[in-house]
């Protein structure tokens, strides 16, 4: 178990070193100045080349790619984000803010999700094939086909505009949490509702269970204690990349509903060429999905102590 | 009590699998179910299963390998506990101790899950639990299939020498007339879904009448050993 | 798999064939008649600078679905040629490529995508470049994990034991398994392409003014989404209806697929 | 003459086979018996090059046993066809991919050899029984006449009858067209049956290796005799009269 353990953490460190060069290659290599647009967000006015040159300079932009990447990656290790290249203030108590809104919108959402996809997928899965499971799956695919963006619009139009019964823009009162939870839920509802009743039908087809029925086993009992956790693991392989959408997910909404949060925290941070705060954003989704990948893989390890061997 | 079933049959996709069949298996009888593969006696057996079962007696199976019969995921102490529930028993009940000693798994360690058992040991446990509450009838389907010859050997004369004092039945169903020759003193030869002879053991293997008991019997072992 | 090249064969033609049949040129503004209902000239009304909706939205579909088709393709090859190779190029290549794919799976793809797309400058070809970079992760597993099983299939290790060249295995034992259930990720990557262009496009980052596209389309409409409401209804039907279509088919092609044992 | 000198396979740390010496002669038959996780299919995968030993020197007349192209028999009978294609094209491999010229009426020759019906071949290898399957197996294995077969547990999928049946077809066979074979089975009745001697595999080890009838009448070891007495309950072997 502790080398499976082993392989895992290194895994995660591997990928999350990964993400880091690649994201600041990223910027590094970006089109256009970055100190020019850093300093442009920062002076709001066309500025001359010194100016841009002394903005260059103080935000370590001319040393070479890897001392400039080290000077950043050092501090992160010790959690410190460093500074805002636009604002100056230190990362870290935006990012947090903007975590405050994101976070929780998203679990909303995903309890919304599966507070829909669950019981749909074993109401669907009672008879393979019949109406409920047909009409199951169209109301999935729907739901996979439908934009968030434009789901967002249609709540917007319907309980704000017409209605008037939500507050649709901004995020003053937990009211204005409302319409947008809705979004993100039935995005990931429609999601999971797939990925669950797959699930349930895989390990209906376990090849032990017309055994325990022979042997008078109940099938309450068994759909308990034999098919739930057979389906459960792969509901958690891909819940684990919903969870990586659901973030996504959640940016948009914000950006519709125009709610502060990462979203909007990534996409200024975007067009000013804030490079930490785009960093920060994008090496916390990383650790994010480290961090979901390692859960499942721990689940994996012990619900079925025999997988680790095959998994590269 | 002589358990009996009549007019047993099955329709698949259109097609007679199994044509009308009837049967008599009388306390501690021992029967085999032989024909070459697709001859319906597997559908028998699991139609006679259902029919007894209807008819209230406690039957048991014991399926061709023990990955049909166990929950990699479930402790064999949580396949027995739940196979007692099954059975209308309080668990701890069944005499474990007992059968275990009797099918030579007593060294088993009940808190693992069937993988961490050898196949030939995964295959007794499931024997064992198929004889929890004594049933009236256990149906046993190609039980040496999946496993090494050795552990194949010893388990079928544990079954065999088994349940002394019990009158259960046992059938067994096998494409391999060699391996029911010494362990069934009736015969039931199956071909194309239908029952084409009936005998004792030794009658069938002797002076077999229909091509498929003769075909059975003519291969029924490899090589007669000289001495 | 009939379903799936109808589809596309439909979609692909609304692409083409869509700025043909625009009755007016999509970007001639004509003020004084903007932000009209449906009426007889303009079927479905005109947004704010008077531009004929109907027109923009045929004009739109070669942006959305050409180019998700050609992102769609691209991140295919990118990610089944990783997943190829480790499949079959042994434990360091496997280990590392995994670990390659994983750490660009770390990035949510949209994020990725508003990254590039913002950094590099909002125009066609950062799109392209930011969805098809954050798009082919899912082709690369698809295709390691087939190539992975078939490689230890009896049929393969009989062909090898003949004498058969590399390249003929490929094509008559890797590539019949690889091609159905490849497709099928490839629909529902056609989808993700489709919804991708609009969303960058809803943000900013894609596809820009005066160039027609749904997500920027709804951009725009969603600003006068109280007077006329109506102007963001269509961009959004036909997302939907596209995608609908591609993820009907991809479900029809993966329950075929799964009756005759093939890996989904 | 098939030669194994001293081979020894590594999976990890373990040895899965540990100094293994054998010899098939031309023609001959040398039925290798072992119970799961003996090491049976290491050792046929080492001797056609599927997997490299750790030490071992394998030949066929003195030359890298490659160069032999051995052909080999599986135990899942469909499993060694696409499903996809007609049993012909994937029969037709060796002779494509080696470019052999087939000799006149020698497909129709060795399908009446294995009785096959010609039209047979043109099915999927869905469409057509195991016991069929499993010859066009054998068929496809013969088709470019190699020196050296190795069968894996050829019989194990297929009922009582049809083993008996099929193991006498490969006999006549072996018979007319003069290959060295060697059968791995864990089945001990079919090794005393059809092979001239028999090598008894044990935790990737040889514990016996002796002529048929010798082993079947008086096995040295305890573990072989266990396995011979197993055997004859199991019906495998008759007893004695």
């Amino acid at each position: 178990m502790i080398t499976a353990i082993g392989g895992v953490l290194l895994r995660a460190v591997v990928v999350l070193s990964g993400t880091a060069i690649l994201t600041f290659a990223l910027l590094w290599h970006a089109p256009g100045d970055p100190a020019q647009a850093i300093a442009m967000a920062r002076f709001d006015a066309l500025l001359s080349d010194d100016v841009i040159d002394q903005v260059r300079q103080e935000v370590g932009l001319n040393t070479g790619f890897w001392q400039a990447f080290w000077a950043w990656l050092g501090p992160l290790l010790r959690l410190d984000f460093g500074y805002s290249a636009v604002t100056g203030r230190p990362v870290w108590p935006d990012l947090w803010a903007a975590m405050t809104y994101t976070f929780p919108l998203a679990l909303a959402g995903l309890a919304i999700g599966l507070a829909l996809s669950l019981p749909l997928a074993i109401l669907a899965t009672k008879r393979p094939g019949g109406l409920l499971d047909r009409a199951a799956v169209a109301i999935a695919s729907l739901g996979a086909a439908i934009p968030a963006y434009w789901l967002g619009l249609l709540l917007i139009l319907l309980f704000a505009v017409q209605l008037g019964l939500l507050p649709a823009m901004g995020a003053r009162t937990p009211a204005h949490a409302i319409l947008p939870a809705v979004t993100l839920g039935l995005g990931v509802a429609a999601s999971l509702t797939r990925i669950i009743r797959s699930g349930i039908l895989e390990a209906r087809g376990q090849p032990f269970l017309p055994a325990l029925r022979r042997r008078g086993v109940a099938g309450q009992a068994v759909a308990r204690d034999h098919v739930a956790p057979h389906a459960a693991i792969p509901v958690v392989t891909l819940f684990g990349l919903e969870l990586a959408f659901l973030l996504e997910g959640a940016v948009l909404v914000e950006v519709i509903f125009g709610r502060p949060g990462l979203g909007t925290f990534l996409v200024t941070a975007i067009t000013a060429r804030d490079f930490p705060h785009v960093q920060a954003v994008v090496v916390l989704t990383a650790l994010v999905f480290v961090l979901v990948n390692l859960a499942t893989d721990i689940f994996y390890r012990v619900i079925d102590p025999r997988i680790g061997a095959e998994d590269a | 009590m002589t358990l009996s079933v009549t007019g047993l049959s099955e329709i698949r996709a259109g097609r007679t699998i199994l044509h009308p069949t009837s049967l008599e298996i009388e306390p501690r009888g021992r029967i085999g179910l032989v024909g070459s593969s697709g001859s319906g006696k597997s559908t028998l057996g699991h139609a006679l299963i259902d029919d007894l079962r209807a008819q209230g007696c406690s039957v048991a199976h014991v399926p061709q390998s023990p990955d049909e019969a166990l929950d990699p995921l479930r402790s064999m102490a949580f396949h027995w506990r739940e196979a007692e529930v099954a059975l209308g028993l309080v668990p701890g009940s069944a005499d474990q101790a007992g059968l275990f000693r009797a099918l030579r798994i007593e060294g088993g360690d009940l808190r693992k899950r069937p993988w961490g058992w050898s196949r030939g040991m995964q295959q007794r446990f499931v024997i064992a639990m198929a004889l929890i509450g004594s049933p009236d009838l256990i149906v046993l389907d190609e039980p040496t299939s999946a496993l090494d010859p050795i552990v194949a050997a010893a388990t079928m004369d544990l079954l065999s020498g088994f349940p002394d004092g019990k009158d259960t039945a046992m059938i067994l169903i096998t494409h391999d007339l060699g391996l029911a020759a010494r362990r069934v003193a009736r015969l039931l030869v199956m071909q194309a879904g239908r029952v084409v002879e009936e005998g004792r053991t030794a009658d069938i293997l002797d002076r077999p009448q229909t091509s498929a008991a003769r075909a059975l019997s003519a291969h029924r072992n490899w090589i007669a050993l000289p001495c | 798999m009939r379903s799936v090249a109808l589809v596309v064969t439909g979609l692909v033609a609304l692409a083409v064939l869509g700025p043909l049949l625009a009755p007016y040129d999509p970007t001639a503004i004509d003020i004084p008649n903007r932000l009209s209902g449906p009426t007889q000239t303009f079927p479905l009304g005109t947004d704010a600078l008077g531009r004929d909706i109907l027109s923009r939205l045929l004009y739109g579909a070669r942006w959305s679905l050409g180019l998700a088709f050609l992102i769609s393709v691209l991140s295919l090859i990118i990610g089944t040629s990783v997943g190829l190779i480790a499949a079959l190029g042994g434990r360091i290549a496997d280990w590392s490529l995994m670990r390659a794919t994983d750490t660009f799976l770390a990035f949510p793809e949209l994020v990725a995508a508003v990254v590039i797309a913002g950094l590099m400058g909002a125009g066609t070809w950062s799109l392209i470049f930011a969805l098809s970079v954050t798009g082919w992760m899912r082709y690369a597993r698809v295709a390691r994990g087939i190539g992975l099983s078939v490689q230890s299939r009896g049929y393969v290790v009989q062909a090898r034991l003949a004498g058969m060249p590399g390249w003929s295995i490929a094509r008559w034992h890797y590539l019949p398994s690889l091609i159905p259930s490849l497709t099928v990720v490839w629909t529902g990557m056609f989808a993700r392409a489709i919804l991708g262009i609009s969303a960058l496009g809803f943000l900013g980052f894609g596809v820009q003014p005066p160039n027609p596209e749904w997500g920027a389309m709804l951009l725009d409409a969603r600003v006068h989404m109280r007077s006329t409401p109506l102007q963001m209804i269509w961009p959004g039907l036909a997302v939907v209806s596209c995608v609908l279509a591609i993820n009907l088919a991809g479900d029809a092609l993966r329950d075929a697929l799964a009756k005759d044992g093939q890996p989904g | 003459m098939l030669t194994v000198t001293d081979l020894v396979v590594k999976r990890g740390a373990r040895a899965t086979l540990d100094g293994i010496s054998l010899s098939v002669p031309a023609a001959g038959t040398l039925a290798v018996v072992g119970e799961s996780g003996a090491g049976k299919s290491t050792l046929i995968a080492a001797i056609l090059g599927l997997l490299k030993p750790a030490t071992g020197v394998i030949t066929w007349n003195g030359a890298p046993v490659r160069a032999a192209r051995p052909a080999l028999v599986m135990q899942e009978p469909r499993a060694a066809f696409n499903p996809a294609l007609s049993l012909r094209r994937s029969v037709m491999e060796p002779i494509a991919a080696q470019g052999i010229t087939l000799a006149e009426g020698r497909l129709e020759r060795l399908c009446a050899g294995l009785e096959l019906p010609l039209d047979l071949l043109d099915r999927r290898p869905a469409q057509v029984s195991i016991g069929q399957a499993q010859r066009a197996g054998i068929l496809r294995a013969l088709i470019a006449a190699p020196p050296l077969v190795l069968f894996d547990e050829p019989l194990s999928a297929l009922d009582a009858v049809t083993q008996k049946h099929t193991a006498r077809l490969i006999a006549e066979v072996q018979a007319e067209e003069g290959f060295a074979a060697l059968i791995v089975t864990h089945d001990l009745g079919y090794a005393v049956a059809h092979g001239d001697r028999i090598m008894v595999l044990k935790d990737g080890q040889v514990e016996e290796t002796a002529d048929a009838q010798t082993f079947a009448l008086s096995p040295r070891s305890p573990y072989c005799r266990a396995l011979r007495d197993a055997a004859i309950s199991l019906g495998a072997l008759g007893a004695a009269a």
